[in-house]
């Protein structure tokens, strides 16, 4: 199969939402699954921290982290002026493609995995870094550094929103703890993984075929976009990969992270941060078709970058 | 209504579930003495609120107060959060037992 | 009660958790302008609807609009549901703000 | 109000979650003919009560009733429960249809 | 023991909700439950149709559907004329018993794997297909083909029921995906598979205490019914799979089948698609009186007279 | 590390609870989890009593109850002359800390198990049987045997309480199905145990960081209680294990179960049997201090305690 076989039930829920089925994963479900999801990413992540020190990730990180702020500040010029869209929401939407989405990157590891290629374990610690910095900078453009943004609430709800608290969590724990002190829960939380996986994306695409309705209203402009701001994005993430030194298979996970949109932080904090921004446009665009686009079809691409570049460089 | 019983406003505000944190300040801040919450979905001038996912999600509030505190309430809410959220706000009037406990 | 408020009707239906796509439709069609759920439990004439699994679950439906929709809208309900379906209706006086949101 | 309505008591109680099964039986005993629940979260006199675990968990029960049974149901929750558990009582006017539902 | 241990958690909860027990399962949890269930028995059925060429199974499948049509054709008439029933409630009562219940299946499957007696894996395909022709077949009863029924609306009751979704959306992505790609969610979906039958036993066992009063209220008739219908259901089950050439254990299974009564399902369409049938007769029947006969004393007594025709046929 | 690494859980939930994160995990979740511990915990104590023939625990099981019975009654008399208590918050609070914290012994059997240490597998039976008698103390100090004592409501809601019937449920079921019946369960109600318990941990420290409020207004002698009764009981628990002849870690289990403090079936007992004592002052001792104390400190010191008594005695 050219794709993962987890997308399928992306695609039962989004077929199932289309035809208005009575099949509705409740809110609460919803909640638990995100919970284990990000909580299990997080434990990873600090398992991997705990083999690696510190110390040798930090340049990478740097790196990954300067190259990936230059994503939203391209979009938010790009949508303000092409698009035609108000400040908070191109802010708001720049900060949402910014930053990452978990899942995309856990079916891109998944896809990965079934094909047998490796990948740097540490690539989860960049997929924390990478959640946040974006937020901020979104908050930054809707309402400049100074007059009145309640600075100390937008922090709050970036730094002790859900996401944060679990990954960075989860990463702390694991790294404490290390290997054998997690290895008991390995049962659930590695086990289980890819089922709970499949799960979410069943709903994912329930949630996705709400939105559909948004896009239509969106227009063909931020359909573009939203198409084409992840390949740009993938490329750069797949450049910065190889010219780290990392193997294809981690090339291919930045490329994914960097071309990834949030749908699970940034709602939660551009709603807070930046309420006149049309949450409508921001979640239609990531949600709809981003995060589809990716699953189906940016993996793949991603990856036959990453081998090019690979390739060309070295 | 029994001779034990007061006149009372009830104010009903549904809104967005990510207001709670705000919401639930702002009423202690306006002395509201309680509060009641009620996760719910529906639909309004801002479109469909499924509740399947935590952006779509809403809740209903309700407060018992005087109709000074009412007032302040539903200035604060409107000034605030009423031009970029879907909020709904409306008043009524109810009869309830000890009425100390809802005058601030 | 302040100016800035109209008075409105508040209709609450309370039914089987089953009709919630139905009555979102006659809702829409009979010019609602909108309408707010939450998921709920009790007894009535139909006996104990305990929510412990969904062909014993039940809504509490709130539809806030002028008395002619309200009218309207428990006609329908009536004549399509009532005999066959556990369904109470009742009609509350409240006031709203912005009262343009409620009027069809 | 059309002429099909009929006045008639809401009575609504917010009261912690585990006297659900008291309650209950309390409302029967009392000729309630009905009664509906809701899960609810809140602060009030006794603090906040976030619904986090079962014993800060809270419900909010409505009954329709006429005034007499209203007022006994009023009476009973007053002298059993008030000293000792978080509650709150209030009362409402609203019109149901088909009252005969609601009179014991 | 003679019966299969998950059993027990159903007399748990039938126990704990007749004592008036403060256990609840909360409604998410058995909406959630009942989403795992259902999937992966749709996957399981996928993935064994992935083994065999599907046009093998298309003459079983044709036969199979035919014998099992004749249930509530039968039934129907009994409870109109002996059960003095109305047509509504004999139609609903009908279809309750032509369709199938999942659960009931899964420990029949159960029972028989405890045994070390083997059955054919397509058996979960057939379970899918018997699933919805008997709703359809009520809702002629009640209504006829002509006039005025919304066929629209019931079709769309029926097949975008949340039970038919996930269990031929499971079927068709364990299908396509095959045993390979699911397997990395085995994990989730097989290994935990009986532990979740347990506990939406123990919920079925709370629900059915809840219904205990509505028996009453059915009367002798009906409860003579529930236990006499699957019975001779039952017989035919297992006659036709043996005259079809099922193993033992197939043959066990297939009048499992045919003997249970499905209260996921056909609850919901009748709900919507009869309305004037009342839901406590069809649902007490069901669930007070059939589920638990058949978990008890049904599916060993289905064994022994699949046994024994064997015997007689060969 | 010198304690348990589901431990971080915990200190994770509380510190996310005291930084009002939005992390909240739904109330369902924490019902669905506490459902699977405790019933779990009963199937694992009925595959012990399984394997041991119930007579010779018997003498056993009644001096473990004789002595626990102590503490309440001890506790009873210091919380009303020393810490000027009423005598139904006195009695409330005696009965929760008579009773056991099923939680703190998982941790505890966690702890010893990370460490190699063996314990007889029949403490599950004794947690199950010191459950409830300390909640028939508590009722009894409290009101008197006489007058006015609603019995009959009482004794329903200790018996047909949640935490009561899915722990007995479990221990007869466990019984009952014996090792192999239970064995195809395995998967979800053992292995998955321990990542179940890291989860229900997470939520106890958002629900513990919620009751910190409640402790400050308790006051000094009660934070004093919450820390010197587990100690004390502890002792005596480490004490009668040993003289009783169990292992070291069976020992220290003892210790813990006499240490720990209920905050399942307590406070929901005595919210009904004596509603005249403030739950703010019985649940913010044993979930705000002794709880944690218990799991840093506690279970550490009560092996350390065990290990000497068995020099001691031996
Ligand atoms: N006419 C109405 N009747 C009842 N509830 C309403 C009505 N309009 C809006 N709501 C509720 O208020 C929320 C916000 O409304 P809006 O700001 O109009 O989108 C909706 O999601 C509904 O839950
Ligand atoms: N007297 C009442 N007071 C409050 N709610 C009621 C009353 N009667 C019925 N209900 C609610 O309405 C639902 C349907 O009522 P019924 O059609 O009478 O069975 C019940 O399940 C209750 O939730
Ligand atoms: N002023 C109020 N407005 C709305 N709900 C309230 C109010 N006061 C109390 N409540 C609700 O009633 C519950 C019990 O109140 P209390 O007995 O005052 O603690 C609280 O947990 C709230 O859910
Ligand atoms: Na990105
Ligand atoms: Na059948
Ligand atoms: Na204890």
């Amino acid at each position: 199969m050219p794709f993962e076989p987890v997308i399928l039930f992306f695609l039962l829920g989004l077929t199932a939402g289309i035809a208005r089925s009575d099949l509705k994963i409740p809110g609460v479900l919803y909640e638990s699954l995100s919970i284990f999801l990000l909580l299990a990413i997080g434990l990873k992540g600090g398992i991997e921290l705990a083999r690696h020190p510190v110390a040798t990730l930090l340049p990478q990180a740097l790196a990954v982290l300067a190259t990936a702020a230059a994503i939203p500040l391209v979009a938010f010029p790009l949508l303000r002026r092409f698009g035609g869209l108000g400040r908070a929401d191109a802010a708001s939407i720049a900060a949402h493609y910014g930053s990452v989405s978990v899942v995309t990157f856990a079916v891109a590891a998944a896809w990965l995995a079934g094909r047998g290629i490796e990948a740097e374990g540490h690539l989860i610690v960049f997929l924390v870094l990478l959640e946040f910095p974006a937020l901020m900078i979104g908050v930054l453009l809707a309402r400049g550094a100074g007059n009145g943004t309640p600075w100390g609430r937008v922090l709050h709800e970036v730094f002790a929103g859900k996401s944060i608290v679990l990954l960075v969590g989860g990463l702390l724990i694991g790294w404490a703890a290390g290997p054998q002190g997690i290895q008991p829960l390995d049962r659930l939380f590695i086990d289980l993984f890819k089922g709970v996986l499949a799960l979410f994306l069943l709903e994912m695409g329930l949630v996705a075929a709400g939105r559909l309705g948004d896009l239509r209203r969106a227009g063909p402009f931020l359909a573009g976009f939203a198409i084409g701001m992840p390949l740009a994005a993938g490329v750069l993430g797949a450049l910065t990969g190889t010219l780290l030194g990392l193997s294809v298979g981690g090339a291919t996970l930045l490329a994914t992270l960097y071309a990834s949109a949030s749908y699970i932080a940034a709602p939660a904090a551009m709603r807070i941060a930046v309420p006149e921004a049309n949450p409508a446009l921001s979640i239609g665009a990531a949600l709809g078709i981003t995060f589809p686009f990716n699953l189906l079809l940016g993996v793949p691409a991603y990856h036959w970058l990453a081998g090019s570049l690979e390739g060309a460089f070295r | 209504m029994s001779p034990r019983t007061t006149p009372c406003k009830l104010l009903t505000i549904i809104c967005e579930a990510q207001l709670e944190n705000d919401l639930v300040d702002d009423l202690q801040r306006l002395h509201a003495t309680g509060y009641t919450i009620a996760d719910v979905r529906g639909r309004g001038a801002c479109g469909v609120r499924d509740a399947a996912w935590p952006p779509s999600a809403s809740i209903r509030v309700e407060v018992l107060c005087d109709e000074r505190t009412a007032g302040n309430i539903v200035d604060h809410l409107e000034r605030r959060y009423y031009a970029h959220y879907a909020m709904v706000l409306f008043l009524g009037d109810v009869a309830v037992l000890r009425s100390g406990k809802f005058t601030s």
